[in-house]
């Protein structure tokens, strides 16, 4: 497996190899898929959206439609604005949705089509609504491409001077439908009245009923979108990924924001809860400080399992971030965090968490690829891997085991209905890192040393 | 008859239908079954197609395992395209020559914003001279994606250039997701590329009497090898696979071999056709999905070489195989009999898999190719037929000559009539409708709305296509399994692939989960006589 | 591993081997931990206690508190009502229970110490209280136990006649208290309101707080038990664990009865929910039938992994039923089902389960061992075996996967916060069968046939 | 000083008052430090005892590997015996003979209510019967639990009856828990029985010059491993261990060894004794735990046999094992330097690992004994001094003569006497005691109540114990760790192991964990300045 990855590092300038990001587009469209009743479109080659929707149902084990402007070689000499308008056309006739999120492409942001123009110029039905963002595939990542689609609403659609209606703005970060059901969760708890946006849980993770929706239950609904200027405060959860739309919710309407990690593991979460708590002005409830007790009871008990353990942890800067402070909370070592996704804040927040945790000579690479985490581990081997479903092959390959957390996981199920935030989701990491490490030991230890109690 | 197809359609706009009415067909409906196909979809019509690049990198160029295969372009199209589509291969050994896997690695220029602006020849020369270094290819594939073609990147060039620098095979495919209407032109500008400069190059000779190449096939799910495990059964070298496991080790010497098998016509038939030119080489399509296919091709191959000896192998080959299965497939086919499938894949998957199917009893009230032409679905004869388009016009279509060195005539035409007499076709693919029951209904291109509509009147018992409308059928409480992937199952070829396959249908149509779908509260009013209430609640 | 097992099989009629059972007492003592307030006590040599607080310490990774009669050679000759009123005088001075919950044990019962007339005799502090069953090691198992001590709980404190309270009497069978928290979920969400005895939730999965509570939070209040008489209906989960406790309070108190299998899986947590519905008249609510959905869609999504699979499980008769019945609902072969616990019925259940799926060529025992079921296994081959921790040297032998269910799991760390129960349960145990069967494709499949899509 | 225990104590009414007061001193408190030790412990006290099954059959033969064990009773005690100790053993071979290891297995006889009511005799008999006929073991042990010696099943009579038919080695252990007041009355009744049927029957001579037994070492997490392998390297024979991975096959041969090392005093210095008495054989006790000890305890081996090679030896291991640890030792050394420990362990291990802890640095505020007798405490000097009581009484003391063949004298007084100037004392066990610290707790049988008390005022850094109380104290915020099973880590023992428990300490120490204990808004208040509310919430 991988035979041909040499253990000796040479530097690469123009190669990447194995990569731990794709392109923005992708992570537009997850982001419209978690609003009500849109229906995202791909402004480009219809390989690209096809590409988006296969990769989204890997993921999801779920449809994620998605419409394309289907550019052939004429569309791009002269233009997609023809095709934009037919499509959207076409989408309201047929497929009916409240809105749809349009997402542009390197194609036609090579070409250099102007969908503010484009859209301003389009005949959009009554209450109906058509948005843009620009997800040029050649910036970023998809986690920017969900970012950009995030603003994107925010810029069509939330108005300054919004009724204050006493809700708080969470941005959730590029996380799973059982994560956003968890935010819920605790808000809820908290008595926090939210509008989370977007919010995947109820689309993504939808039921069988034996009746197909196009669209789901699920989804931020667009009025609360338009009133988003209304709320008191943003909470913008994953910096890197919300911060920017939570900026330009500032900008536009005024709304003050905190941003913070994402709440995995305990501390990330207490944050969140807390920051929660200053807006309700709540007592936290007994239920969610079981839960948290709960959490650190177990983290004490599995900690001879966790302690010092080398990991390696790939994929989105803020899980990997997020799961990196959860794994210093257990005492692991995270030697090397690695994200495909360029931005030094990744690195500088990496850096941040292992001072405060007094851990050494471990990296943290932003921009880098799966080829050279390999290459690392080559040279100096970790106890465990944790990051999607491309680290497989590493793993089978040096023989360490591999924690699937993150996107994309397209190699297992159930996963995306399972949160990996707040601290139900901080036990269900633990019991994922704890069981992978003790089935390593079980299953490689001598007959002798397979212990019948651990 | 028509009532269904117009039930569906009728419910477009007058634009969108006078478009999808010339796709859409019920066979029999008409004196000839015509249909319209290789056409754009209509934009923000959900189609399930993908793009040139898809057709040219990730179809019929990302099996070959020994050519390390560098996608010049933003890193999505790489990423997209990194061992998600179940070529399975293997590196080997052959003829003392090694074939290195590089399925695993996924190679991609990124290509940023600077590199959009100033263009980015440098890089990809980089990217190649770090390749290089790194794993020491004897072969490097450099494919584009979307904005390359637009900022003018001269890949052939980088690629010339590093042909002569590395001393290794390096070949350039301008494979633009915007060329064309599907992955269709995608793989046309692969086979031109292969046929200019891999066929060819090699000189190995067979070392058997009897040798193919496997055109068409790709090892999806193990396929290929299962193909292969059964020619060799029966004698037969196979010299190359295009492009299944296959590698620029054997495809250079594909020009060896004495036959070209034909399996996907779709993606395959213009090396097919420009063998034939170049080389004399005949072809004949064979199908080895499904047991009787299986044996109809070949009982073919036997034909078309004539050996008495090769034929009575090839018969207890068949009669050993069929022995194996006997057992499960009537099992199968006891639970399978009289189900209905629709089908809705690729370019060739829709009309071979019908067979399989009927195999076991199961009839196709819907087929559909997300990126035929119309000699797909009506048979080759339609070809001169065929008008050449704006999108069809832009790929490039070559014409070769006979080679001066390696031309030979294979047959006389006298033996290819006594062929015919036999029932075998030479270079000829009749197309899927022949086969097909009247009424069944025909959808090129079929799109989500379409398909939605289609599944609510046929309400099939299984509905074949691949990953991105898998789930929405699903969702409506049909069984759905993908034919691109095989759900990871497979292989589904040859005898043995048989037996999978209907394995997976009978498991999937007699999963306990369906029964479950609607909770029992829906239909139970929950009335508690004890407390003597009417209420239900 | 376990190199000495022969793979004929000859009939044994005394020696037991590698058990798949233990003795009543340990039931009790856990089922005496889910009352607030209670303390266990184990009447007989110190040794049982110890062996007892031991195991299900190790289980549950809590503190797991009881007493003991502390037997000598002299009270083995004289018998031990003595050391009993010495234990009951000193327990309440030193450690404050409101009740001291008695069981017996091989010694005592063979002693033939009558414990009903030392209680009698006692002198009982105001508001306090003694009760007693009888838990002889030499009788039924550990499952005995535990519904002995329910049993013995209503004898003692349930009253005929009391106020109806509107409340349904739920007894939760041998689970966790994880599942016993999915019980009062589900209850809460269709309007029901219940008492549940025992209720270890709070007590074995309670919360770090830095402080040592002898009583935690948790438990079945005593005043409710005392209120059981007034409740609507009893329903019993865990036909074989449940129903004889259900029939007691039957009889004493006349609150009638529902009898149902433990809710794994989809159709017994159907029949749980509108059991439930049946007494609140509220409709399902849609969080409740999202779940559900969800569910179906994760077995439909599973069934190439699951489908035809067969699955060797062992451990406590409810459990092992309850996992088969949601083995069956995968599409799985439940090829062994194997109980240490003695009774006709659960061979009974066993086998109409198989009929009811048309499923064939099983093996279903009660009073079974572990030895036996590895000869089984040596013969014909699973593909996952599922039980407790016992399991792992079979698993290792024979190098099938196995995947941690039911009672005890003391190599793992987590699980008893994780129900098994409800439709949420029958998720987690679908994610723990899909990745184990997934687990192993991965890790013994040849490199060619890795695949990155699953 | 006397205030803690005081205020501990001063809680118990005056009856539970009048027997605890006997068993918790301060050391120093008094000019003798003398405590009560082997006594009942108090009915309803929650102590961390087990009984004598738990000490025959669960501590001293249950290692015994190639010995099949059948429960003779009720399953739950077989089943709380199986496996759960971490005595880690393996099959092997030695001299040719093969030592089986059973210890995965768990045999019981089950007893049902019939055989309660009818007598269990025949079922024994016939477990027997299976057992030889599906493992065939060379030597089975039978185990009775307490409703054994109430209904009077002879065992031994089955276990001589055993022993002709099947021509194995057949022993009864009659360790009913109800015998004696804790574990330590089944050491005693397992540590007869070797005597009276094993040791002396067999007849393989040590191949090297300087041989022992190790007796008291149970190869907890491989600690009599890491034993054996330090004494291999000194160039000494281990005939047997007694009886960590130990087996009846070398047991039998213990007493041609020259000398026996007792590492656990408290559990078989009946043995040690008896074999004095049988065979003249010496012994010594070591104490391979903490470096410093084992360094001590090494020497005093190369002393006793007084051969300067073998001590030079012995020197160039010492300085090869320390180097080898130096650098971890140091930095573990430095993280746990000035913390405290308590201790509540069995009946050596509370002694055993003060020298450890103190080799980091560590001291101890608390220690006590689960089943310690006051010589384990005090000394053997003070054994004439101790009184049996009606518990002890009913455990068999058992006299041994010298053996007629195999008595030896193995060292004159005089050699003795110059020995004890070298500060190697033969045949002795100083105790716990003279190497604690003044106002040091000692706590015979510490109970829950004195537990959470005496942690409350103590407030040790370390809590080490059981699983029973290891959450107990881990709850209170306390790091516990298990003396018992190490909590499945180890060796602890030598010099590597010196590392691992440092290493361990460290890891439970500094775990970020304990730092969440507290939520953060139990200190915050939750004011928001921008809304300008004084409220807290």
């Amino acid at each position: 497996m991988l035979d041909y990855t040499p253990k000796e590092i040479t530097e690469r300038k123009a190669i990447v190899i194995n990569p731990a990001k794709t392109c923005q587009p992708v992570g537009a469209m997850y982001a419209a898929l978690g609003v009500h009743n849109c229906l995202p479109h791909s402004h480009g080659s219809q390989g690209c959206c096809a590409f988006h929707r296969m990769f989204l149902t890997r993921h999801f084990k779920d449809p994620a439609m998605a419409s394309s402007s289907s550019f052939t070689e004429g569309a791009s000499v002269f233009g997609g604005g023809s095709n934009l308008k037919t499509a959207v056309k076409n989408i309201f006739d047929l497929y009916h949705p409240e809105m749809i999120a349009v997402h542009t492409t390197c194609l036609s942001e090579t070409i250099g089509d102007d969908l503010n123009a484009l859209i301003i110029d389009m005949d959009i039905p009554d209450g109906k609504y058509v948005v843009h963002c620009n997800t040029p595939s050649y910036k970023g990542s998809h986690v920017t491409g969900f970012t950009n689609m995030v603003s994107g609403f925010i810029k069509y659609l939330a108005k300054k001077g919004t009724e204050p209606n006493g809700k708080v703005c969470i941005m959730p970060g590029f996380v799973n439908p059982g994560d956003m059901r968890e935010y819920k969760k605790l808000a809820n708890a908290l008595k926090v009245p939210i509008t989370m946006l977007p919010d995947t849980s109820g689309v993504m993770d939808s039921p069988m009923t034996g009746k197909y929706e196009m669209y789901p239950k699920g989804g931020t609904l667009i009025d609360d979108i338009k009133e988003l200027g209304g709320c008191i405060k943003t909470v913008a959860l994953g910096v890197q990924t919300s911060e920017p739309s939570a900026e330009v919710l500032r900008k536009q309407c005024g709304v003050e924001y905190v941003s913070m990690p994402l709440p995995m593991g305990v501390e990330a979460t207490d944050n969140f809860i807390m920051e929660l708590q200053k807006i309700s002005k709540e007592e936290v409830p007994y239920e969610i400080e079981e839960e948290r007790g709960q959490l650190i009871d177990i983290m004490i008990d599995i900690h001879p399992y966790t302690y010092g353990k080398k990991v390696a942890i790939f994929g989105d800067p803020d899980t990997v971030l997020g799961i990196a402070s959860f794994a210093l909370e257990l005492g692991m070592i995270p030697k090397y965090m690695v994200t495909g996704t360029p931005g030094a804040a990744f690195e500088t927040a990496g850096k941040a968490l292992l001072e405060k945790f007094g851990v050494e000579d471990c990296t943290v690479k932003a921009e880098g690829d799966l080829f050279l985490l390999h290459q690392w581990i080559k040279n100096e081997k970790v106890d465990l891997i944790i990051g999607g479903t491309h680290g497989k092959t590493i793993a089978r390959a040096e023989d360490i085991p591999l924690v699937r957390m993150g996107f994309p996981i397209i190699d297992r199920y159930i996963h995306s209905y399972m949160p990996l935030t707040g601290y139900r989701g901080a036990m269900r990491m633990a019991e994922l890192i704890a069981s992978a490490l003790m089935d390593y030991q079980d299953s490689h230890c001598e007959e002798k040393d397979v212990e019948v109690v651990m | 008859m028509s009532s269904v197809r117009e039930k569906v359609l009728e419910q477009y706009s007058s634009r969108v239908y006078k478009n999808r009415k010339e796709h859409v067909i019920a066979i029999g409906e008409h004196e000839k079954d015509v249909v319209t196909a290789n056409t754009r979809a209509i934009p923000g019509i959900i189609t399930q197609r993908g793009c040139c690049f898809a057709g040219c990198k990730g179809v019929v160029l990302g099996p070959i395992k020994d050519a390390a295969i560098i996608v010049h372009g933003p890193i999505g199209c790489a990423y997209y395209s990194w061992g998600t589509r179940r070529h399975k291969a293997v590196a080997d050994e052959k003829n003392g020559e090694k074939a290195d896997c590089y399925l695993e690695y996924c190679f991609s220029t990124d290509m940023q914003e600077s590199d959009i602006v100033f263009g980015g020849e440098k890089k990809l020369k980089k990217a190649i001279e770090e390749v290089v270094g790194l794993i020491h290819p004897k072969c490097i594939f450099i494919c584009s994606t979307c904005p390359v073609g637009l900022i003018g990147d001269d890949i052939h060039a980088v690629a010339k250039w590093a042909q002569e620098e590395y001393e290794i095979k390096c070949i350039a495919f301008s494979c633009e997701g915007y060329k064309g209407v599907s992955q269709s032109a995608g793989h046309h500008i692969a086979n031109n590329q292969l046929i200019r400069y891999i066929i060819g190059t090699g000189d190995h000779q067979p070392e058997k009497k009897y040798s193919v190449n496997v055109l068409g096939e790709y090892n999806i799910g193990g396929d290929g090898w299962e193909v292969e495990k059964i020619l060799k059964r029966c004698g037969i070298e196979v010299v190359s696979v295009f492009t299944g496991s296959g590698s620029y080790r054997d495809i250079k010497n594909a020009h060896t071999a004495s036959l070209n098998l034909v399996q996907c016509h779709r993606s395959i038939n213009y090396v097919a056709d420009m063998m034939k030119d170049k080389y004399g080489m005949d072809w004949i399509k064979v199908n080895f999905i499904g047991i009787e296919s299986c044996k109809k091709s070949l009982r073919d191959i036997g034909e078309y070489f004539g050996d008495e000896e090769l034929k009575a192998r090839i018969e207890a080959v068949i009669a050993d195989e069929e022995d194996a299965i006997r057992d499960e497939v009537e099992y199968y086919e006891s639970k399978l009999k009289g189900k209905t499938a629709a089908l809705y894949v690729g370019g060739s998957r829709s009309h071979h898999y019908q067979l399989l199917l009927k195999d076991f009893g199961i009839s196709t009230v819907l087929a559909g190719y997300e990126f035929a032409h119309r000699d797909d679905y009506e048979g080759r004869e339609v070809i001169p037929d065929i008008k050449p388009d704006a999108d069809s016009k832009n790929i490039e279509s070559i014409e070769v000559e006979a080679d001066p060195k390696f031309y030979r005539v294979y047959m006389t035409d006298e033996q290819k009539a006594a062929l015919e007499e036999k029932g075998v076709k030479i270079n000829y693919y009749e197309g899927m409708f022949k086969g097909m029951d009247e009424g069944a209904i025909i959808c090129d291109d079929l799109n989500h709305f379409e398909t939605e509509e289609f599944m609510k009147i046929l309400k099939p018992d299984i509905f074949f296509s691949g990953i991105k409308d898998k789930f929405v059928a699903q969702k409506s409480g049909m069984l759905s399994r993908q034919l691109h992937s095989y759900d990871y199952s497979g292989p589904y070829a040859g005898f043995r692939g048989a037996v999978n396959f209907g394995r997976d249908l009978v498991m999937g149509l007699y999963t306990p989960a369906w029964s479950y779908v609607k909770a029992p509260w829906k239909d139970t009013p929950c009335i508690e006589g004890t407390l003597g209430g009417d209420e239900a609640c």
